[in-house]
């Protein structure tokens, strides 16, 4: 579904991603950790085409939805605008089944996107990338901001798309514990280069990835 | 710096300045201006030139700017014998002093009156001012009777500012009285207050101060606004600029305008042929007969020429001393130059016309003025 | 040190806040947790000043701050680290970061455009200060890069630099480990026990709950605005009303 | 009292006519987050190409559409140059705008010579209470009022209305959720074009127009633009009717030589009065 | 300090510029001069929008008020040097004054404010008494201090340059200062700059009264040089002109104001010269030299949109911009 293949991405001449090469099969969910600027976002902005690669190949079977880092909606449009507009590639203009999922937004559907606290704007992003009924999902961060419960809920979601519907789910997650627990397989990006990649039981035993990412006051 | 090079071998050109807006909001004239004087330099090399030599027009832009209008003085000021100056009075303004601190012949296109006032001796105007145009109003309003009056005029144009002013300060003598005094802006869109006022006032006519947009625009609303009292228009309306866009709604409103406008209506005479010598060539030239602007960049030319060969030098003092002993016939009329009159021409010789099948034709009174003008001329 | 009084505030006819009041004692770290729109950040802007109350009042070290700018207020000695990353486009890192300490110094353009003794004396204070703020937060080696370039928790990071440069007695930090990995936050978390070492007194919201149990002597949990709960963190995770409206059965 | 009606009539009529201007400048801010500088220069277009086309003895109403959409044709071209190349800044496009007004200054010269022209309009006027206002004002009142219904419709309602704003409103955002965001900017680039066409061919009759009348025409259209934050069709319109009826007021009661300082002064204390109440930080919501 | 190259460069580029005056003839020191002030007028531009992040559409209000001022006190006749010394002041104070109100608009509203203002303050210039209405102001003298008359266009060049050096000067010390810093931070997040203890709203005044200072005092040099003050001498798209100027030369460099009028103002001269060579056709000149100026605007913006100094810098330092922003 997702195929990346000794990609190189870089900013000028700085690069972002060196010789990256990572594979999300249909139905798969796997996990993308790594440190503040190993190039997470940056693969994600590749992969959704938002990005030019300097080399390298970068193929997406079907339909790819992103949920961009930051947030990233129309500031100035009704929540229900921001949903009808994830909505552009699939035709969906009803955001119905987003309000169902999460009602706190059904409330704040006429509320300016630009207005909102951090959570909801992160729900917004998320019914948004679920509107377009995308074949594969890049989440880039799925649980910043948000409140411990609906982390859960859309975690949940996520599992459940996955398990009816074959969704394709590429996670990038502050929370390992949590990428870990959904994710069968994870990578692990430095410095633009994968390290290390396996099954997310193995990793989460390795010593070095529990220490970086597991470890401090996650519970 | 300065001093110029009016030396240079016999069989050298004559070298003529010309600084006109080429570019920028004046360009509409500028250009008129700039064929006008192309055409008079073209005629007199057919002829031979003068003193023998030819005649080189070095034309620079001034962009509607006076800082420009003084950096394109100080480009050429050390090539040319003489120079013809800015169209926009502001541009004209800024560079005369400087020519007249060179000691410069210098024949001004602008028709501010502040470049007489005081006169200075290098510095010689060739439109006629607007206090003239303003005078010969009130003089045909007398003969037509009229008592009272209303008067719109242009709070941003030099050119209006100071012929409504002089309108004012002149309306007494003719026993005129100004009933409305209405002031407009050149951006003005809407001139339906200033009808709404003359309706509901004592005024019988309606003098309209103003170039360029407005005149248009307030004519035609004029026309549509069904007011009664007659419109009497300046000189800058007497064009096809003005005419083209009005069609058949300017049949019967007044204009004004330079002798040079109505020359198929005078009779025989110097005047006539003076008028015909250039309005002919322009038109076969260029397609439509020439403007107020072509015809004062003509006539500046002429009394440019006339004065080199009365001088028989370039001598920049000489041809001074020759200007303000100037008298010739031009297509703006006779101008007579004269160390205290550096405007050089009268209202006698500014018609009255109505517009009679999309033409300019001089009312009655007018005719007989100007014939009375063009026969003293002999 | 910080006493906020019945304070209100709405947004077209709805509360964002509504008649909330804590305090905060000298030295505490004050965990503020509750669900996403509850109020918090609100809560924030209106202790800063950069929204206005409609009701209540608002003591800062036994003034009344209230009616005071933004400005005056972070010159008293307040501090905020926002939840959106505000760098400072088109400058450097430490650029970011010595604007930091523009509220404890005094140079003004005429010192600086004559390049007068005071602004001299300013700018080595104000070095020495980005230098350590810097150094505290991990950045140091990044000091010379365009800050809008920086990875976003770097941005986030920059911020907390910047707010500590300027020498605050009261830091509200609003979900200053989102975005940030294990190790990353084990960072921070010992950071801001050795702020709380220096007796720096601290507002903190944060949604993984872990990480405030740790650090907060005490915690508020607001819920539609107003304060449901107010204790210590064991006893507020396990309120059921909190339970309910926040931390859901996941923990 | 008629008088009154009169200069409140004319004054909506000026102001429609700005309206239409603004429009223009409205649709493609509110879509590529440039200020179009050469959005006067589409009225212009439109103006000279009537007037040539009436000239050359086509009829109305074929002249008219033709140079409507002789200036979308320029809307679309100006779009190109400001949008069409990818990483252009906002700033950078309204300084190619600003250029690309001149050099239709260099065309124009070319095709239509520099000096002003005019079209026939509906002539005469009318009588409504008293009040006398001509029929082509009527005429350009009533097409703005259609204008701005549709604007506010499709901008308010229609999905591609949204998904234009969506473009300008986060453009980054937009790409994400898949909008081509060059061919919307071009598309709104045409619209403008099409909506200073149609303000040319209005305005064409009442006043002459020649190839740097845009300077004027775009003054008064920014003005109420801004008004509306340059985004927003409704309160642009009022910004206009508000400019437009301010001129012909302050004509009508005596400050004719201030029409400019009144109308602008008037827009400028209602904006900062709006200012005052806004606050910087629902200004800077990310 | 460190001895950086850009120190060495500005170093010979001020030995230049100084020479420059004494080899120039009138014609070619008319364009230096000129350039000098737009210059000048542009280093204040670029402060505001570059560094500030404030737009103004109505720069040449400021320049106006600097030369009207020095005009008039010289025609009262006050020594002109009083009047030179007056014209920054008097920009500055009416910029307190304007900005006041003014300032708390953002962004376009900001830009149409200040072109408001210009247009208001030139309309009334055209039509008070004491300004000379629309005909302006006439006979200027030269300018003098003490027993020193400036009789000759280098002396203005001079004056001019020095000024301009004194301008870059200024800019250079406050942005590579504490309320340098200050400006360029509250130019990206009012918010953050409030919250780091800035008072934003004093700060937008005072740099507004700053780039106003220098407009004026390019202002008062004009009008002794030019001797001549009009409404026509200000037009709203001499302000444009700076921001084309600021943009082109690179906005955020105080080089990049320098050569940006400088490019400008060398193009637009070469343009009238070359369209106004005999033998060209009537339309020539305004043909040649808007297509000609529109396209390499155009040119240069598109294909360098930092403006030329940073384009140049950069490509020297192999540094690019970025993608995201
Ligand atoms: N617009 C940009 N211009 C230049 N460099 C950039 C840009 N965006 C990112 N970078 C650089 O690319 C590298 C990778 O950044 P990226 O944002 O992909 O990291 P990340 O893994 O997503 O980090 P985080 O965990 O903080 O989100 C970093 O070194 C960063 O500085
Ligand atoms: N400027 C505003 N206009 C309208 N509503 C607003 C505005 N600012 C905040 N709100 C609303 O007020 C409520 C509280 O927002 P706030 O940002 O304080 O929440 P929060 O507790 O910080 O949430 P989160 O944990 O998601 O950041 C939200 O519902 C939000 O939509
Ligand atoms: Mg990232
Ligand atoms: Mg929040």
């Amino acid at each position: 579904m997702i195929d990346v293949n000794e990609l190189v991405v870089s900013y000028g001449t700085a690069t972002a991603l060196e010789h990256v090469t990572l594979t999300v099969g249909k139905g798969e969910m796997v996990a993308l950790l790594g440190p503040n600027g190993a190039g997470k976002s940056t693969l994600a902005n590749t992969l959704a085409g938002l990005l030019k690669p300097a080399s390298g190949t970068v193929r997406v079977g079907g339909r790819l939805a992103l949920i961009p880092e930051g947030r990233q909606l129309f500031p100035d449009l009704s929540v229900a605008d921001n949903l009808a507009l994830g909505g552009w590639r699939s035709g969906q203009r009803d955001p119905s089944l987003v309000y169902e999922l999460l009602p706190r937004l059904a409330e704040l559907s006429t509320r300016r996107a630009g207005v909102l606290s951090g959570g909801e704007q992160q729900m917004v992003a998320f019914g948004r990338a679920m509107m377009s009924r995308p074949d594969a999902l890049v989440v880039d961060e799925l649980s910043l901001g948000l409140a411990p419960n609906v982390t859960a809920d859309l975690a949940a979601h996520l599992a459940e798309l996955n398990r009816s519907r074959g969704l394709t789910v590429l996670l990038i997650e502050q929370n390992a514990r949590l990428a870990f627990d959904l994710c069968r397989r994870a990578y692990v990006l430095e410095a633009g280069r994968v390290v290390t990649e396996g099954e997310s039981a193995a990793l989460a035993d390795d010593p070095r990835v529990a220490s970086a990412y597991l470890g401090g006051a996650i519970t | 710096g300065g001093g110029g090079g009016s030396s240079g071998g016999q069989s050298d050109p004559i070298k003529v300045g010309l600084i006109v807006s080429l570019t920028g909001n004046y360009t509409p004239l500028g250009s008129e201006d700039k064929k006008a004087v192309e055409l008079a330099v073209e005629q007199v090399n057919a002829q031979g030139g003068l003193l023998g030599r030819k005649v080189e027009l070095v034309t620079r832009d001034d962009k509607t700017a006076p800082d420009q209008g003084i950096v394109a003085y100080n480009q050429i000021k050390g090539e040319i014998d003489a120079l013809i100056g800015p169209v926009f009075s502001n541009s004209a303004l800024a560079v005369e002093p400087l020519a007249q601190r060179d000691k410069m012949p210098y024949l001004s296109l602008a028709p501010a009156q502040e470049q007489v006032e005081p006169i200075k001796s290098y510095i010689f105007v060739t439109p006629a001012l607007s206090s003239m145009y303003a005078e010969r109003y009130l003089q045909y309003i007398q003969a037509e009777g009229i008592k009272t009056i209303a008067v719109a005029w242009d709070s941003k144009s030099a050119y209006s500012v100071s012929g409504h002013k002089s309108m004012v300060a002149l309306a007494p003598k003719y026993g005129v009285t100004i009933a409305v005094d209405e002031p407009y802006e050149t951006t003005t869109s809407d001139f339906s207050p200033v009808f709404t006022h003359v309706r509901e006032s004592k005024a019988e006519a309606l003098v309209f101060w103003g170039s360029g947009a407005p005149g248009v625009t307030a004519a035609k609303q004029y026309a549509a606004s069904g007011l009664k009292t007659p419109l009497f228009l300046t000189a800058s309306q007497a064009s096809k600029l003005w005419l083209e866009p009005m069609g058949a709604q300017a049949e019967g409103m007044t204009v004004q305008s330079a002798i040079g406008v109505v020359g198929d209506h005078l009779p025989d005479g110097k005047q006539k042929q003076v008028i015909d010598q250039m309005a002919t060539p322009y038109e076969q030239k260029h397609g439509y007969p020439p403007p107020q602007f072509a015809q004062d960049g003509y006539s500046a030319s002429l009394l440019l020429f006339e004065a080199i060969r009365k001088a028989n030098s370039t001598d920049k003092t000489k041809i001074q001393q020759a200007l303000e002993a100037m008298d010739l016939i031009t297509p703006n009329g006779r101008f007579r130059y004269s160390p205290t009159d550096h405007s050089g021409l009268s209202p006698e010789f500014i018609s009255v016309n109505t517009v009679q099948n999309g033409q300019f034709v001089p009312t009655p009174w007018a005719k007989e003025q100007l014939t009375k003008t063009v026969n003293a001329q002999g | 040190m910080l006493t906020v009084t019945g304070v209100s505030r709405s947004f077209g006819g709805v509360y964002a806040v509504r008649d909330v009041s804590l305090s905060v004692a000298d030295g505490e770290v004050c965990g503020v947790i509750g669900p996403n729109g509850a109020g918090k950040s609100t809560l924030f802007n209106l202790i800063t000043g950069h929204l206005a109350a409609e009701h209540g009042r608002i003591s800062f070290l036994g003034q009344r701050v209230d009616r005071l700018a933004p400005h005056r207020r972070a010159r008293l000695g307040m501090s905020i680290v926002f939840q959106a990353a505000r760098v400072f486009r088109g400058m450097t890192v430490e650029e970011n970061v010595r604007v930091g300490a523009h509220g404890h110094t005094r140079a003004g353009f005429v010192s600086a455009a004559l390049r007068l003794p005071r602004h001299r004396a300013d700018e080595r204070e104000i070095a020495a200060d980005a230098a350590i703020a810097l150094q505290r937060v991990g950045l140091a080696e990044w000091a010379d890069r365009p800050a809008d370039r920086l990875p976003i928790g770097q941005q986030r990071a920059l911020q907390l630099a910047r707010a500590l440069c300027a020498r605050p007695r009261l830091l509200l930090l609003d979900e200053p480990a989102s975005g940030l990995r294990g190790e990353e936050r084990e960072r921070l978390a010992t950071l801001v026990e050795e702020l709380r070492a220096d007796g720096l007194t601290i507002l903190l919201i944060e949604h993984d709950v872990a990480f405030v149990t740790r650090l907060a002597d005490r915690v508020v949990v607001l819920d539609l605005g107003q304060v449901i709960a107010d204790g210590p963190p064991a006893e507020v995770r396990a309120d059921p009303l909190v339970l309910a409206a926040y931390l859901g059965q996941a923990s | 009292m008629s008088a009154f009606l009169t200069y409140l009539l004319n004054g909506l009529a000026v102001g429609s006519a700005i309206a239409l201007i603004a429009s223009g400048l409205v649709v493609i801010h509110r879509v590529t987050g440039v200020v179009n500088f050469a959005q006067g220069m589409f009225a212009v277009v439109a103006g000279l190409c009537t007037s040539s086309l009436l000239g050359m003895g086509v009829p109305h109403g074929v002249s008219e559409v033709a140079a409507v959409l002789a200036a979308a044709l320029a809307g679309l071209l100006t779009g190109l140059a400001a949008v069409g190349r990818p990483g252009t800044t906002p700033l950078s496009s309204l300084i190619v705008t600003l250029g690309v007004g001149v050099l239709a200054y260099a065309v124009e010269i070319v095709l239509w010579g520099d000096q002003p022209r005019s079209a026939p309009g509906l002539t005469g006027s009318v009588t409504l209470l008293g009040a006398h206002i001509q029929t082509q004002y009527l005429l350009v009142i009533g097409v703005a009022a259609a204008t701005f219904v549709l604007l506010a419709l499709f901008f308010g309602r229609a999905y591609l209305g949204k998904a234009l704003t969506a473009c300008a409103s986060n453009p980054y955002a937009a790409r994400v959720v898949g909008i081509d965001t060059r061919r919307m900017g071009l598309l709104a680039f045409a619209l403008g074009g099409l909506l200073g066409g149609i303000a040319g061919v209005l305005v064409t009759p009442l006043r002459p127009i020649s190839f740097d009348s845009d300077v004027t025409l775009i003054v008064n259209g920014f003005a109420a633009a801004v008004f509306g934050a340059l985004t927003r069709p409704v309160v642009t319109l009022v910004g206009a009717l508000l400019l437009g009826v301010a001129e012909t007021m302050a004509a009508g009661y005596g400050y004719g030589s201030h029409q400019l300082e009144v109308a602008l002064g008037l827009m400028l204390v209602v904006m900062i009065v709006q200012a005052g109440r806004r606050t910087a930080i629902s200004q800077e919501s990310t | 300090m460190r001895i950086r190259p850009g120190l060495v460069a500005g170093l010979l580029v001020a030995v230049v510029t100084l020479a420059l005056p004494a080899v120039l003839d009138d014609s070619a020191l008319a364009v230096y001069i000129l350039l000098g002030l737009a210059a000048m007028v542009t280093v204040g531009v670029s402060l505001l929008m570059g560094y500030a992040g404030q737009v103004s559409l109505g720069q040449g209000a400021f320049y106006a008020i600097g030369a009207y001022t020095a005009a008039l006190l010289a025609l009262s006749g006050a020594p002109p040097l009083a009047g030179l010394l007056a014209a920054p002041v008097a920009a500055a104070l009416s910029a307190l004054v304007i900005g006041v109100p003014l300032l708390r608009l953002r962004g376009h509203h900001l830009a149409f404010a200040t072109l408001a203002m210009q247009l208001i303050l030139l309309s009334l210039a055209g039509q008070l008494e004491f300004t000379g209405g629309d005909i302006g102001l006439q006979g200027i003298p030269q300018f003098s201090a003490g027993s020193f008359e400036a009789t000759s266009a280098s002396v203005y060049a001079w004056l001019t340059w020095a000024g301009l050096a004194l301008v870059m000067l200024v800019t250079h010390n406050v942005i590579t200062s504490r309320p340098g810093r200050a400006l360029r931070a509250l130019a990206t997040s009012e918010i953050a700059a409030a919250s780091s203890g800035i008072p934003v709203g004093r700060y937008k005044l005072v740099v507004f009264a700053l780039s106003a200072t220098f407009a004026g005092l390019a202002g008062g040099i004009y009008c002794f040089y030019t001797g001549y003050v009009a409404p026509g001498s200000f037009p709203v798209l001499i302000s444009i002109q700076y921001i084309v100027m600021a943009v082109v030369g690179g906005l955020g460099t105080v080089w990049g104001a320098v050569v940006g009028a400088t490019a400008i103002t060398l193009l637009v001269q070469g343009l009238d010269r070359l369209a106004s060579l005999p033998g060209m056709p009537t339309y020539a000149p305004s043909v040649l030299s808007y297509a000609v100026y529109a396209l390499v605007l155009i040119g240069v913006v598109l294909f360098m949109p930092q403006g030329l100094v940073p384009a140049v810098s950069g490509r020297l330092s192999g540094k690019r911009p970025g993608i995201r922003s």
